[in-house]
This record gives C-alpha cells, structure tokens and sequence, in this order.
C-alpha cells in the first residue's frame, strides 16, 4: 500500500482527527472505556473478558483431572464432578472460545485490515460486548443459584426432567441471550467487509484474515438463531411443561439433538476458522511468501462454512437416529474434511522456497498445522458409521475435539495474539520465555490428549466420574500433562504481564510484514489511519515490498 | 461481484432511491387480499395432501409478493435477495435432514402418537400414562387444569 | 407382569405400521467377504498390488481375537471388521500425518531464513490445488463405503434373532428374557447364535455399549431402539479344585476378571452406559452414569436353555439355608435397589415403608381405604407400584419391577421373615391362600414340579408373543 | 420470566429481544442535523451497510422460525390425525381476519416509507400510527384466541385437559397436546415480534415529529419497514399451517 497522497476530497475527514496519540492515550479514565464505540477498545475489553473466562475453564479443567487422577472418590463426589464438567463444557464453549478469536483479535484488526475507521455499526459493536457481560453474568448466577449437571450440550429428558434444579434455565437465558452477541458481531463483519473496503480492496485482495472472519459471521449470523430457538423451546418445556422434547407427551428427545447439533455442528467451524484465518497471516509473515492458491484457500473457508450446515448429524449416529438419515449425513461427512485438507496442503506449499523464521508467532502456526492435521484426520475415524458406533461417546472423541479446539483454535489464537501483541499494545514482549511457554504448551497438550485416544478405543466413556482399574494408567498420564499446560499457560501470562510493564517498546513494524494491518502507526491512531488508504497490491505481496526484507531478530 | 480496478468507496453507490408509485402498492394488496381469501376457500374442499401443498404455495406467492414490492428487493442490491433466499434454504436443509431422520425411525402408531413395539404391541417404556387413549373432553367447569397424572415409574427413581 | 394381550390389540396396529412408510433400514444383502475377508484373499494373493498398506491393516486389525493395544478384545463377529477398518483408517492417517507433517519440517529446516535471503515468489498450479482437493475424496468414498457396509451389518438383525428386552433406568440395567425372567445387571447370551437386544430407558437417555462387542446403541424413552450382536465363544467359568464351578453369591468377589453372575464366578464382557445420565446427589464412588455398569455372560446353548426351562435358580448357598425362600429372597432385596428406599431395621426411614413387621399388619391406604399385607398385595406393589400406596408415601416414586413367579415368592417369603410374630399369627390365613399360590417351596429343586408348572405357564404364553 | 398464568395470556419475552431491535439498525452519529456518521464516506455507503445489515439480521429471525417450521414439520408428519383435530379446535375466522389486518399493516407501514421520502413527513406518521392500530388489532384478537384456549384447557403438554370441544367432534387424540405445543409457541413468539415492532414504531413517530427524517435520511423507517413486513411474512405462512389443516 503506497504511502497515500492527501488527496484534496478527503481533507475534511483529516481535521476530523485533531486527537494525537494513538487509541490507548486519545481519550482516558473509566468512562471513555466502557461506553467507547473504537472498534479497538472493544476488541480490548473482549480480549480481556475472554482470556478471564479462558482462566476459569482452565481451573475446572484442572479439576476435572485431578479428579481423574485416580479411580473412584479422589476428591469430589459425582454430582459435583458432573457440574464441574458442565461449567467447563460451558464456560470454554459460549464464554471463552466462539468470541475469542472474531471478537477480540477480529473486531481489532478486521477494520484496519479493511483500510475502514471503524466497523459498520460502532454502536451495535458495544451493545454485542455488553449482551456478552450480560449473558456471561446470568451463566455466573445459574453457577450460584444451583447445580447445572446436563453437559454442556442440555439433553433433554435429563436437562427438562423437573428434578434438575432452575440452574437450567438461567443457564438457558444466559445462553440464549450471549447467541446474541454472537449475531450482531456476525451482521457487523458483513456489514463491513461487504461496504467499507478501502478503495482498490478488491475481493481477491483481502488479506485471508479477513475471508476466515467473513466465513465465521456467515456462519454465526445463519445458525445461532437456531441455538435460541432450542435454548427458548427448552426453557418452555421446563417452565410450563410444554411436552416438545418430553416423550411422555408426544415429544421426542431425539429431536432436541437435532435442533442443539444444527447449531453446535456449524459453531465448531465458528470456531476453527477463526483459528485458520490467523495461522494465514502468520505463515505469510514469517516465510516471506504470499500463501499458496490464495483464492482456493479464501473458497475453502467459505466451503467449510456453507457445508458446516449440512453434516450435524454425525454427532448422532448412535443416537436411535434412521439408518437411512445416518447414511446421508456419513457421506456428506466426508466432503467437509477435504476444504481442510486443501488448507494444510496450502499452507504447507507456501513454506516451499520462502525465507522461514522461527519467532514465536511462527511456532504456533507450525504446531496448528501438526496439531490441526491430527484432529482432522483423527474425524475421519468419527465420521466412518461402523467404526463411529465403536468410538462415539468414548474419550477418542473427547481427543478429537480438544486436538481440534485446543490444537487448533486455541494455539491459532496464542499465536495471534503473541503475532499482533506489539501492534495492539505498543510493546514487545520477551522472545525467550514465550518459547519456554510453547515448549510447556506443545508437550503438555499432547501428553494429555494423545492418551485419550488409546482410552476411547479400548472402551472407556465419556463423562465418566470413575473408571475401571484398566484405565487408570492412561488417566494418569493424561492428568501429569494436564498440569503441564497448566504451567505453560502460567508462563505465557506472566510473560505478557511482564511485557506491559517493562517491555521494550515497539517498532512500527516488528515483524518487517507486509500485512496491511501494519501499515499504520503502532499502537494504531484513533481514527486508524491519517489519510484514506488506497490499496494497489495483494495482502502478502512481499515481491513488491523489497525493501522490507527478512523478519529482524529478536 | 467483481470490482472495476479503481471502484470509489469499495461498496458500488446506489442509484438515486426507486420510490414506488401509488397505484403499484394498492394493487399489490388488493393481490394480497384475494390469494388469502383464495387459500382459506380452498381449506374447506378435502383434497388430502394436496392440501398442503397449495397451502404453502400460495403462501410463497403472497410472501413473493411482499418481498419484491412492498420490501423493494425487485430494485434493491441483488445480494440482499440472495441473502434471503440463502436464509430459507438453511431452513429448508434443516427440515430435510431432520425429515431424513423421524421419517424412516421404527414403527410410530399415527393416531395414538407413540412408539409401540410391533412384536409385543407393548409401548415403549417412558411412554406417556394414557398414550394411545383417545382424549374426551371433561365438561369440567372453568379450564380446570387436573394434570393426567403421569404415570407412576415414569419419574426417576431417585430424587436428586 | 400385565403384558398387553397383544391378540387383541396388535392387528389395528400392524396394518397402520403398513400406512407408516416403511420399517427401518432397506435390506441389503451382504456379500460374505466383508472387508477383513477380502484384505486377507488380496494381500494372499497379490501382496504387491496393495502393498505394505492392506498386509499392515491386516496384520494389526483381523486377526488378532485377543484384542491389540488400541483394540479391546474382539468377541463378536463384526468385531473384526470394525477392528480392521479401524487400522486401515489409522494406517492412513499416520501416511498422512507424516506426509504432511515431515514435509513441513523438510521446508522449514531447508528455507529456514539466512542473511540476505530472499524468498521466491510464490507459484501457483491449478493442477496441484485439483489433486489435492480430489485425490483424498477416493480415499474418503472408500472409507463411507466400508463404513456404510459394516454399519448395515451390524445394525441389521438376523430374522432369526433371540430377542430380549432391555430397560435402562436411571443407573441400572435390567434384561428381560423371552421366559419372562428379569435380571438387574447380569445378561447371560448363549455363544455362536445372533441375540437382538430391544431397548427403551424409563426416564432419561442411556446409551447400551459393549466394547468388545463393538455395538452401542442410545437408550431412549418412548422409543424402540436395538442392536445385535453374536458372541464368537463362552466365557470360561472359574473352576474350583473338584473340577466344578465356583458357587457364589450375588455380589461375591470372585477375583479380577471374574464376576458373580447367576452363582457362579465366570469371565464377562462389561457393559458401559456411554450417553451422559446423571449422578444421585452426595455420594461418591461408582454411582449414577460412571456406574451404570452391567455384565454379559457368554454360556453354552445348553445352560441357556436349562435357564429359559426354569428360570433363574435359586443361589445354591441358599439352598442349605434352613428358609431358603427367605435367603434368595433376601439376596434379591439387596441386589435389586430395593435397600436404597426400604429399610428392614425398623427404623421409619423417609423414602419408603420400612419392611421390619410389615407383614400381616392393616396398612391405611392413601385413598383412606386400607388393606391387609398379605401375599397379593405384596406382589401387587411390586409389579404396579402405584397402584395401592401406602398413606404417607404419596410422593414417592417407585418403578415398577417385573420378577419371575419364583422370584416374587422368594422376596415375599423374605418379607414375611421379617415379621416372626406375624408369620405364626397368621399361619391360618397362610394356609388358605397357600392353596392359590404355593409359597417359597420347602426344597426349591429345579424338578419341583409345582413352580415350574408355573415358570412353564408363563413360557407358555410367552412363546406366543414373539412367535 | 413470569409463567403464563391465566391473567398475561401471551408469555412475556425477556426484554433482550425489544432492546435489541433498538440497536440493531444503523444509528446515526451525534445530532440529527449531520445524519452521516464519521466512518462511511457517503450517505448511499450508510443506507447500503445498514439494508445489508439489516438483511442478515431478517435471514437470522427466518433461521429463528425456521426452527419452529421444523418442530411442526416433524410433528405433523408423527401425528397428522392429531394436527388436523388440533386444526379444528382453532377459529378460522379470528386467524383470517389477522391475516387481513396484517397485510393491511405491511401496505401501511411501506406507504410511510414512500411519503417520507416525497418529504411529507406528517402524512407519514399518520401511516404509521394507522399500521399500530392494526398491530394492536391483530394482539387484542390474539388474546381473545388465548384466553379462550386457556378457558376450555387447550393447553400443551401435560396442562391439556379440554372441557368441552366445538359441536361434530367428540374426541381428540393424544398427541393433539403437541400441536398446541407448536401452536403457542409459534404465534407466541411471533406475538412478541409483533409487540417489538409497535414500541419501534412509536419511537419512530417521535423521531419523525423531532423532524429526524428527511427525503435524504430515513434509514430507520426503512428498517423497521423492513422488520416488520417480515412480522407480516411469518404470520402469512403461520396462518395456513397452523389454522387451515383440513
């Protein structure tokens, strides 16, 4: 993007920007915080309120292995077990990991990415943060007022019987009312990928960020709707005995699944393509290339999200579902798995020939690539009807999502946020200890999950408060790794605590990157840019920005 | 929608709003009123499932309707018509899937409303008290609401 | 057990069932060589041809009965197949994993950045993005077609099929058989004959998995589901020093690996509950979903058919007993949940009448009627629990049990030994209505004649309901 | 969350659904003389964001009541015999004349959107005002349809007790509570829609009387326009679904 000329036009909007200083010290005190419309400072706020809600599932994950550590009574009882898994299911699903990487990294850099101010609507932006601290407070209170013990996927009869206590509904409403947020950020990215690009931003010149985020809101926008929807039938049919989901009136509980995978089925790529759309930017950066068949890479996000509605029912193949039903969601199964092969493939090509630097952001996309391929080809056992019926509701499926979740979005979110950490606060942070954290992170994950699939194959079931002796070798080891990302995730905190407080500050530029994201100043103005961006060459396109040359030491 | 290469403000600028004359939206109710009146006149003639189907095919007309005119998509942005053709097929799929599934699952008694077992004609367990009765009208006094008691084993066992 | 007749009622229904569109799956007929079979005729007999791959899939998969490190052991017949497409899909992954994996590690060791490198510019080849979009949708239709093949196999019972009805219950099993015999937590299978279990839960979902069988199929309220499976051989029985099985009572720990099922200490396969249900509220160990844990005992054709003659036998260690209707009795009080909510101290506890005394008392009926504890009333509120509860007791819900004559009688022998002064009391009346039902005989020997008249009857109008 | 008791026929919807309305169309920045915020470049670039916005939000609320659709749908083919009964205990002509009202309110509330743009601002409130007259109409008649179902107990689930069925049926099957089930549900939630779209118009008639809207600025007329010819495109296919089973 060449340095814009202050063409005459836009001289009314510059004045505009009489603020000096960037975003951080444009305006202060509390006030200016909360009822900011800068899409940055909500990006802050939610970055924040996430990685606190990232903080409280990890302490009941914690719980929920040290309960495992041993056969039978550890340290809980089983009902509390029960809720412990519930509010980690919860609080790392709807709190932590569908806003974390398209509201906070998203909602920073999706606007400058975009040579935009701000999002389409800045108001709907804050409204969506706070529906989230207002759903995100109902959950607290379900936590308080009573025992949630369903699961995190609520099903009926066990969630509607009339002995589960009102926790169920709170946590009902608080769900429901956080699907909100989730659309109005959704509507908002749309909005302003389709009508605030810069001029010259054509469609095959978005930066692939910006695709995955595209991709997720559709998704987010098209299926939350039905979460509520089951979310308020379920709320019905415990308050006043609707008899929807009830098989004593008629219902059928079976259908309550179908509503709940509808959604959940498409949130899972709410989940890892935000985590894909960051990993985009990083290998870019740190191999000096632009990614391999961009435009097949941009159509796999929109492929994954489009085919995201038509599988869910590969969740329910032992479920009493028809063998004709489980059949056609079988087959249709294994078309979404090759939109992710074609990125890894992709991404793999792109380090071909490059000038690869291993900085810490690097490390995460190449472990998203080795960890993501694991949890894809390890759907494959999922998705085969004769093998599934083995393997479904074991802890190999426990493996699968968490080698997806946590190998895939969480790593593709650490390494967005160790990637852009300079440009949102202005500071650098210290090299060294985040490859300590990674090294803690990277073997503690998997020795606590690659168990996992040896113990679902051999036969043990999910959301198990106590196992047979036979298991207990596999628990162990999988609890040791637990405790090890446990440390790692410590480290990784007092690493990024340390750097606000004394770390260096940063260059304009860190990661010499031709990302349109670092063109602006570091930490970005208010307004982003000075002058109007016109944008006249592709997102990575290190042939025509010689001069920035390898990524610089640290 | 591919952009010209220097294409202003990257959204392409609407031409000057289309406002609608007045004779087009009277008429476009008058439409309206007479395919209501059509779908209710043909609820009465029992023509089985067809019934169905001219129901919703005349709703899709009048739900056409609206859409085009009276919500402008006839001269609007064809995206916004995509949107919302895209929003009725994920419902569509939704349906068709679901219907995959409850179509083909084990024998279901239609009127009685619940799952019996063919070889024993027994009701599967946790059926409701009373599934398969024909229910008559109590002539009670005002809306009593006496709940058929559900039946005994089919609470849990165990109070938690 | 009040079975709807189902003469009367069943007709009207079946010809609905022919309105109702069609009945489950559509019948495929298998070819005999299923996946394994057909791996080991290639790799026989062209090992070039599929190469390392299939003898691999082969090797690890087929088999290998005993189970392998990932595999539990494989004592069904569909056991193999799955086990072999297991293999073969993680053989694939691992190619795949290391294909991609190593060539990442390739480019990054090789283009890792030097002083003044420059990196080329990226290419692009619509003929690579082509392969590597369909190459794996070959792979992957192979995959769906296996699956497919072996999901049809496994989910599509025999005709021939032994049925036998399974209720899950919140955090137990209970199995039914075609004798009308009902047994919580032990179902014994005879080997080398297809056995279709048919399921429904009586509250939430639970979920019938059996690992070494390789089947699972959720539990649900309301409906029918089911799957089958036919156990390859029996489960050895311990053998004690004469050479005959060791006798045990209900729970008896018989070591590891063995388990007490109807008396004698043999090797089972476990039962897991695989969909979430639950857990009672303060109590630790192996309670609610973690310990809905059931057993099947593989017996021989014949011992199965000794047990569909006369039902489940009385425990031999009762046998000495000096009221050995009392001791089964007693054993089945405990095995079957009954402890939870009746008590036998005495104590007036909440949940549920205490049974100490119980017997020959006037009790007040919630509807102010009142009744006399006697022998049908007993039975009465064992099958149909609702039907006279006790005043007081209105807010309890008991689920009704479904025991086999001779087991009714046991546990109602057992109830009246709790209330000694009552049982000579009321010998007179015991005698009369001895008459109707012959209460817990004396020496319960499978050649009674009296009970199996009735064990017999009730096969008999069983037989007919599933002809 | 108050339980539908006999006095508040139509269960009330937490007020997250109205407020959100509020937000959702685009707002304009700071006082009405400059209708164009700082962050578009042009006042066609703001109306075109927020018609698409304002899009994906109706594709969102279609998704919303696709679920019901889909409940129905799986339902009726369960039970047919119980639906069409369902079907006969309701009044055809109350849900007709809704049916009418509603339409009529569509034709009103697009007749305020054309008159503002011509710049006549005070025939467009009266438009508006005629459009809450109808939304009125229609939820009056919507509590005399629930009010008599809760009279003679046509209630879902394990409430349904009726007390006395309309001359020429004598007996419902068991599975007709479903349909009522559905049946709340459905005009529920949309009676809700309906409720949200009046307090939005209101708020509309008192930015139109401040003199807000202008033949050049009137983007939250159109949305709410918007809005509610999807209220009205919801009922036109809930009426024959749910009233006209023969």
């Amino acid at each position: 993007m060449t340095a814009p000329a202050a063409t005459a036009d836009h001289a009314a909007h510059s004045s505009h920007d009489d603020h000096h200083g960037n975003y951080l010290t444009a305006t202060s005190g509390l006030k200016s915080w909360l009822l900011t419309v800068d899409h940055k400072r909500i990006g802050l706020m939610y970055l924040v309120a996430v990685l606190l809600a990232f903080l409280a599932g990890g302490v009941f994950a914690l719980l929920i292995r040290t309960e495992l550590l041993f056969p039978g009574e550890t340290m809980m009882q089983a009902h509390t077990y029960n809720q412990v898994f519930t509010l980690h299911g919860i609080i790392m699903v709807f709190l932590f990991i569908i806003p974390s990487i398209p509201a906070a990294l998203g909602n920073f850099f999706l606007p400058i990415m975009l040579g935009a101010k701000d999002v389409a609507f800045p108001k709907l932006n804050l409204a969506s943060f706070y529906i989230y601290l207002l759903g995100a407070i109902l959950a607290l209170a379900g936590i308080v007022v009573g025992s949630v013990d369903t699961g995190w996927t609520f099903y009926t009869p066990y969630s509607s019987s009339p002995a589960r206590s009102a926790s169920v509904l709170w946590l009902a409403m608080s769900v429901f009312i956080m699907g909100f947020s989730s659309i109005l950020t959704g509507v908002n990215f749309i909005a302003t990928v389709h009508k605030m690009r810069a001029p010259g931003l054509t469609w095959n010149r978005l930066p692939l960020f910006v695709w995955g985020m595209y991709a997720t809101a559709v998704i987010q926008v098209l299926a939350t709707p039905v979460l509520a929807i089951t979310v308020l039938l379920l709320f019905m049919e415990k308050l006043v005995g609707l008899g929807i989901f009830d098989p004593r009136m008629g219902g059928d509980p079976v259908l309550f699944q179908h509503f709940f995978w509808f959604y959940s089925h498409p949130a899972v790529y709410i989940m890892i393509l935000p985590g894909m759309a960051v990993v985009n930017e990083i290998i870019a950066t740190f191999s000096r290339r632009k990614i391999f068949g961009y435009m097949f890479v941009a159509m796999s996000s929109v492929a994954l999200a489009l085919l995201g509605f038509l599988v869910w029912g590969h969740h329910m193949f032992t479920s009493g579902m028809s063998e004709f039903g489980t059949t056609v969601f079988s087959a249709l199964t294994f078309l979404v798995a090759i939109p992710s092969g074609v990125k890894l493939f992709n991404w793999v090509a792109t380090l071909y020939r490059g000038q690869i630097s291993l900085a810490s952001p690097m490390l995460y996309a190449l472990a998203f690539i080795a960890l993501f391929s694991i949890g894809g080809l390890t759907g494959l056992f999922l998705g085969t009807l004769s093998v599934d019926i083995h393997l479904h509701d074991t802890y190999f499926v426990v493996a699968h999502f968490h080698y997806v979740m946590v190998g895939g979005t969480v790593i593709g979110f650490l390494g967005g946020l160790h990637y852009w950490w300079p440009k949102m606060t202005g500071k650098l942070y210290s090299e060294s200890l985040a490859r300590v954290s990674f090294v803690l992170v990277f073997v503690g994950f998997n020795l606590a999950f690659m168990p996992q699939f040896v113990l679902g194959s051999r036969g043990m079931p999910r959301r198990y408060y106590d196992y047979l002796e036979q298991f207990h070798g596999l628990h162990a080891a999988s609890t040791v790794g637990a405790y090890i990302l446990g440390v790692g995730f410590v480290i990784m905190a007092y690493m990024f605590v340390q750097s606000l407080t004394k770390g260096k500050k940063s260059p304009a530029n860190p990661w010499a990157s031709a990302g349109f994201e670092w063109m602006t100043a570091t930490p970005p103005s208010l307004h982003n840019f000075d002058e109007d961006p016109i944008i006249d060459r592709g997102p990575y396109d290190y042939d025509k920005t010689p001069e920035l040359g390898n990524v610089p030491k640290y | 929608m591919e952009h010209t290469e220097h294409q202003d403000h990257g959204g392409e600028d609407s031409h000057a709003p289309h406002i609608a004359g007045m004779s087009m939206y009277l008429g476009v109710f008058g439409i309206l009123i007479v395919l209501t009146l059509l779908t209710v006149a043909i609820s009465y003639v029992h023509l089985g499932s067809l019934n169905l189907g001219i129901a919703i095919v005349i709703a899709t007309m009048k739900a056409a309707l609206v859409v085009l005119f009276f919500m402008h998509l006839w001269w609007d942005d064809k995206f916004n018509s995509l949107i919302l053709v895209g929003a009725v097929l994920f419902g569509g799929v939704f349906l068709v899937y679901t219907l995959n599934d409850t179509a083909f699952r084990t024998a279901v008694d239609p009127e009685k409303g619940a799952r019996y077992s063919p070889a024993t004609g027994q009701w599967a367990a946790g059926s409701g008290e009373g599934v398969g009765e024909m229910v008559r009208a109590s002539g009670g006094g005002h809306g009593s609401h006496h709940e058929p008691a559900a039946s005994g084993d089919n609470e849990g066992s165990e109070q938690h | 057990m009040t079975l709807a007749n189902p003469q009367d009622t069943a007709p009207d229904r079946r010809d609905s069932t022919q309105r109702n569109k069609s009945q489950g799956v559509p019948q495929v007929d298998l070819r005999s060589d299923t996946p394994c079979a057909q791996a080991r005729v290639i790799s026989a007999r062209n090992i070039l041809v599929w190469g390392v791959l299939a003898l691999g899939a082969w090797l690890a998969g087929c088999g290998r009965p005993e189970g392998t490190i990932q595999m539990p052991e494989q004592a069904s017949t569909v056991a193999a197949d799955v086990d072999w497409l297991y293999y073969f899909i993680f053989w694939v992954s691992v190619v795949s994993f290391v294909g991609i994996v190593g060539t990442m590690v390739v480019f990054v060791i090789k283009y890792r950045q030097r002083e003044g490198g420059r990196a080329e510019p990226t290419g692009h080849s619509n003929f690579l993005e082509i392969f590597w979009t369909f190459s794996p949708l070959i792979v992957l239709a192979m995959l769906f077609h296996w699956g497919f093949q072996g999901y049809v196999k496994g989910s599509v019972a025999p005709p021939d099929a032994l049925e036998i009805r399974v209720r899950g219950m919140q955090w137990q099993w209970e199995f039914e058989y075609p004798n009308g015999a009902v047994d919580i937590g032990n179902l014994r299978v005879p080997a080398n004959t297809p056995v279709k279990l048919v399921m429904s839960s009586q509250d939430v979902l639970h979920s019938f998995f059996v690992p070494t069988f390789r089947v699972k199929r959720d539990v649900v309220p309301g409906m029918y589901t089911s799957i089958w499976f036919n156990a390859l051989e029996e489960n050895q029985k311990q053998m004690g020093a004469d050479g005959k099985a060791v006798a045990c009572n209900a729970d008896d720990d018989c070591g590891p690996g063995f388990g007490c099922i109807a008396n004698q200490c043999t090797q089972f396969h476990q039962v897991f509950c695989a969909e979430y249900c639950g857990a009672p509220l303060d109590k630790g160990g192996n309670v609610g979903h973690s310990g809905m844990l059931a057993r099947v005992a593989v017996v021989s054709q014949q011992e199965y058919d000794t047990f569909m003659q006369e039902g489940p036998a009385m425990p031999p260690s009762c046998e000495a007993d000096e009221n050995p209707a009392a001791c089964w009795g007693r054993q089945l009080y405990e095995t079957s949940g009954c402890p939870t909510c009746h008590g036998v101290d005495g104590v007036a506890q909440a949940p549920a009448p205490n049974f100490k005394g119980l017997y020959g008392r006037q009790e007040k009926i919630a509807d102010g009627s009142s009744v006399m504890v006697d022998e049908n009333y007993v039975r009465e509120s064992i099958l149909m629990p609702q039907a006279k509860i006790v005043d007081g007791y209105t807010g309890v819900i008991m689920p009704a049990y479904r025991f086999s004559d001779r087991q009714l009688g046991a546990i109602i022998g057992y109830i009246r030994s709790l209330a000694p002064e009552a049982g000579t009391a009321q010998d007179g009346a015991q005698q009369e209505n001895s008459a109707v039902e012959e209460p817990a005989p004396e020496k319960s020997t499978p050649e009674d004649s009296e009970t199996d008249d009735l064990a017999m009857e009730d096969n008999a109008n069983k037989d007919e309901v599933n002809p | 969350m108050s339980a539908t008791s006999d006095s508040s026929p139509i269960p009330q919807h937490n007020s997250s659904q109205h407020d959100r309305h509020q937000h959702d169309k685009h707002q304009h920045q700071g006082s009405s003389r400059n209708p164009l915020a700082h962050h578009f470049h042009s006042m066609a670039q703001q109306l075109d964001a927020a018609k698409i916005g304002m899009w994906f939000f109706l594709a969102q609320e279609i998704l919303f009541f696709s679920g019901l659709f889909v409940a129905y749908g799986i339902y009726r083919s369960w039970y047919p015999e119980a639906f069409s009964a369902g079907s006969h205990l309701l009044d055809r002509t109350m849900g007709a004349a809704n049916t009418v009202v509603l339409l009529f309110s569509s034709l009103t509330v697009a007749l305020s959107i054309r008159s503002i743009q011509l710049g006549k601002r005070s025939q467009a409130t009266t438009y508006l005002v005629i459009t809450i007259l109808c939304a009125c109409f229609f939820m009056v008649v919507k509590y005399m349809e629930y009010s008599h179902k809760f009279h003679v107990g046509y209630l879902p689930g394990i409430h349904f007790s009726p007390t006395e069925f309309p001359e020429g049926i004598e007996a419902v099957p068991y599975a007709t509570r479903s349909f009522f089930g559905i049946y709340f549900m459905m005009t529920g939630v949309h009676g809700l829609h309906v409720l949200v779209g009046i307090g939005l118009m209101v708020w509309l008639i008192i930015k139109n009387n401040r003199g807000d809207f202008t033949p050049e600025y009137y983007t939250p007329v159109e949305m709410v326009g918007l809005y509610w010819h999807l209220v009205d495109l919801i009922w036109i296919y809930l009426f024959p679904l749910l009233y006209l089973i023969d």
